[in-house]
Formats: structure tokens, C-alpha cells, sequence
């Protein structure tokens, strides 16, 4: 599977996860986004970003609880909880935000 | 919940099999569910907490980078055995904070408080 | 508090054994079964050690192993399950 | 009542599996509540149907299959463990048999938390 952004065709997994997350920049990530059909705002953003910079530095994508608890130390507490992040991200917080923050698909199991 | 207590014994190389990545694993998933949770390292597991590894250079996972994550899964208590690091001419030159640092009686003796024990 | 631990490697092969060993205390158990049967010569078990040890017969003796020392306790692995409940935990070595 | 769960790491051609096959029968036997298997690294390659032994040696899938059968034992597969070692394709249970259930590390928690003695094989 690829997702073809100016002309450049970027690979993906057969659930439109990027297969390098090196590849990723933000005009890929309103590209998948849109195929979630997800609009985003500054809040989804502050998610991806989070994400994608927990991944970075820990070479893991964060299960739900993990994301909030480590939300809440930046963020505090009205954004550190499930709800919040199911209302910006349907699908499930860590599997949609990961995929749009071009990380690899977060293990079922954890 | 009901609580089982958790400890997990590592006891295997950075690189050997899956060996601490699959132990690691079972650390996040049992911390997620909020069961208290340890990490102890004995024999060449010690080598798991050695700082400036470079797991990339062999295309291995750096899940190593992944124990600073620890305490957002509620993984708390790093225990090894200084016994350990003697044998091996390591000194306490971590990657991560927060490690106990046990002598090999006291090592032994914090493994009893758990109620369960897994080795990998 | 009290540990049974199975021990399912060789001493000759790996050093289980002497991990083992570091960690047994007073009330611990060690049960040799697979390879673990190989033990029963070795002198880390044959020196000293006042805690019960026990073998599964049947391993022992499909691997012409005997216990010449006498020191250790021949059960079968049918008796094993039994065991685990005398003991808080069990650990595995292997 | 006292309870057992059993962690399965072994593969299936490794004599040590035969050890714990006979093991948790034996559990049975006497009596004793086995509250599930997890199939844990090389072990959930004893899930694989597509595994041909010759006649003449120990046939472990055969063996989990008659212990689930008879006793109604819950045998979990860690789904992440068992994609990698190729047994799971596009979220569907390729080559894995009937008698295995496809679950979580979530699941091994539960068992862990339930049973009196975790066994880890």
C-alpha cells in the first residue's frame, strides 16, 4: 500500500500505518488524517505532537493509559483522561493518533 | 481489582533472543492493569541497564529506550544485583535513573515480597 | 515466605544453577526435572547444601542419570503439582 | 479452591513441552483447577496446525488438543507473539488450530491474578 503525496508515493502498511516513520511531516499527517476523516485542530495536534515525541524519545507507542498519565505531567488534568482523547480521536486514541503522527502500529496487546 | 504482585527477573543480554523485550512487555502490560510490578536484574541481565548501548548499530529494537517510560505505565522498582555488576567490571553508569543498586542478599531477600516471580 | 524453584537446565551447560543458588533461602525447595536431572552430579548440589532438593524420577532415568550422592529426593511428575501449593511461589529456571 | 495458570514458552518440538503437557494433566489428575494456558514467545508455535511430525514421535498439538477437549482448558495464544511467528494473517487466524483462542497479555494478567500458583514453562 502507499500513500502518494506530491507526486512522491509513500509506503504504508495494509492499515495506512507509514512503514518509515522517518518519512513523516505534518502536510502527511492532514493526508492521513483525512482518510480517517478526521479534521484537525490545534487539540488533535497537541495529541500528535505528544505521540509522536513520546515515541522519539521512548521507541514505543504509548498505550491509553500511559498517554494520559504522561499528558498529565505536561498538560495537567482536564486533558489526561480517555474521554477526552476518544472525543478527539474516535477510532481510539492510540491507534488513530499514532497512524496520523506516522508511528508504527501500536501492539494489540499492550 | 484484585492485586498480584509482580516481579520480573531478567536475566538475559541486551540482545539475547527476545528475551528483554518480551519480559518488558509484560512489565507495561501488567502495570497498566495496576499491579504493583519490579524489574530485577541478575546475571548477565545486568547488561540490559548499560548505559550508551546503541541498539540501531545492529538493527536491533532499542527497547531499552522504552525503561524511561516505565514509571507512565506505573512501573516504579528497579532492583539489581551489585554481585552482578562485580563479576562483570560494570559500575552504576545507567541508563536510567532510579535504580536500586542491592547487595546479593538483599536482592534475594526483595524478590520474596513478591507474590509471583517471572524470568525471562 | 518460601520459593520452590524448578530447575530445567544443566549446571555443565549454563549457569541457572548458581543464580539459583545465589537466591535460595532458608525455606526453599529446588526440583530438578529435564535437563535439570543433570544436576544431581554437579558439585555446586553435592557440596553442602541443607535445603531438600528433589528430582522427577522418570527424567532422571531417561537420561541415565542416578543420584550416587544421595541427595536428593526422587518424586514423580505426577507428584509435582502437589508441591507448588507447600511453597508462596515458583520460580523457573530454563 | 486451589488454582493454576500456566505460561507456555517452549516450542513444540522441544522435549521440555512434553514435560509441561504432562504436567498440567497430571494437575488434573489430582484434582487441582487449571485455569488456563498462555502461549507465550516460541509457544505459540504449538498452535500451528500446518506442523506435519512424523507418526512415530510425540504429537504435542494432538496433546493440547485432547487436554482443552477433556477438560475444557481456555488455551490463549498472545496475538502479538503469534503474528510474528506468522500465524496470524490480516487479523484472521491463518494456520492456528480450533482449540486455541486468540488473546491480549491482558488476559495473562487475569490469569495471573486469579490463579494461586503461576507456572511459567
Amino acid at each position: 500500500m502507499t500513500l502518494t503525496f506530491n507526486n512522491q508515493q509513500i509506503e504504508t502498511d495494509k492499515q495506512g500505518y507509514l512503514l518509515d516513520y522517518q518519512q513523516w511531516h505534518e502536510e502527511l499527517a492532514l493526508l492521513i488524517a483525512e482518510k480517517e476523516q478526521l479534521t484537525l485542530t490545534p487539540a488533535h495536534w497537541e495529541v500528535i505532537n505528544f505521540v509522536r515525541n513520546f515515541y522519539l524519545s521512548y521507541k514505543k507507542s504509548p498505550a491509553i493509559r500511559a498517554l494520559t498519565k504522561a499528558m498529565k505531567a505536561e498538560f495537567g488534568e482536564e486533558k489526561a483522561n480517555s474521554r477526552y482523547l476518544y472525543r478527539l480521536f474516535p477510532q481510539g486514541p492510540a491507534k488513530q493518533a499514532t497512524k496520523i503522527a506516522g508511528l508504527p502500529k501500536p501492539a494489540r496487546c499492550i | 481489582m484484585q492485586q498480584k504482585s509482580l516481579a520480573i527477573l531478567n536475566s538475559s543480554s541486551s540482545f539475547d533472543r527476545t528475551q528483554g523485550r518480551d519480559a518488558l512487555d509484560i512489565a507495561l502490560i501488567f502495570g497498566s492493569y495496576e499491579q504493583r510490578v519490579a524489574l530485577f536484574f541478575q546475571g548477565e541481565g545486568v547488561r540490559q541497564l548499560v548505559n550508551r548501548q546503541q541498539a540501531d548499530i545492529i538493527q536491533a529494537k532499542d527497547y531499552l529506550a522504552t525503561f524511561s517510560a516505565l514509571p507512565f505505565y506505573d512501573v516504579e522498582e528497579i532492583y539489581v544485583c551489585q554481585h552482578s555488576l562485580t563479576d562483570r567490571a560494570l559500575t552504576t553508569d545507567f541508563h536510567l535513573d532510579n535504580v536500586s543498586v542491592l547487595s546479593a542478599g538483599d536482592f534475594a531477600k526483595k524478590l520474596q515480597q513478591f507474590d509471583m516471580v517471572l524470568r525471562f | 515466605m518460601s520459593t520452590l524453584h524448578l530447575m530445567r537446565t544443566s549446571a555443565y551447560q549454563q549457569n541457572d544453577l548458581t543464580q539459583c543458588l545465589d537466591l535460595l533461602q532458608a525455606n526453599d525447595a529446588i526440583v530438578l526435572l529435564d535437563d535439570g536431572c543433570y544436576n544431581l552430579s554437579h558439585h555446586l548440589l553435592t557440596a553442602n547444601i541443607s535445603n531438600p532438593i528433589y528430582h522427577i524420577n522418570e527424567h532422571a532415568i531417561a537420561r541415565a542419570m542416578l543420584d550416587q550422592k544421595k541427595i536428593s529426593q526422587a518424586i514423580t511428575l505426577a507428584e509435582l503439582p502437589a508441591l507448588f501449593f507447600t511453597f508462596d511461589k515458583v520460580i523457573t529456571w530454563q | 479452591m486451589q488454582s493454576l495458570a500456566f505460561i507456555i514458552t517452549t516450542s513444540p518440538l522441544d522435549n521440555r513441552t512434553v514435560t509441561s503437557i504432562n504436567l498440567i494433566t497430571a494437575a488434573l489428575h489430582n484434582n487441582i483447577k487449571v485455569l488456563g494456558v498462555f502461549f507465550y514467545q516460541q509457544g505459540v508455535c504449538n498452535a500451528n496446525k500446518d506442523i506435519i511430525i512424523a507418526s512415530d514421535e510425540f504429537q504435542p498439538l494432538k496433546a493440547w488438543q485432547n487436554l482443552q477437549q477433556k477438560y475444557d482448558i481456555p488455551l490463549h495464544l498472545c496475538v502479538t507473539a503469534g503474528e510474528k511467528h506468522g500465524l496470524i494473517v490480516e487479523e484472521q487466524q491463518a494456520n492456528i488450530d480450533d482449540v486455541f483462542t486468540l488473546s491480549g497479555l491482558g488476559e495473562l494478567v487475569e490469569l495471573s491474578i486469579q490463579a494461586t500458583r503461576v507456572i511459567q514453562l
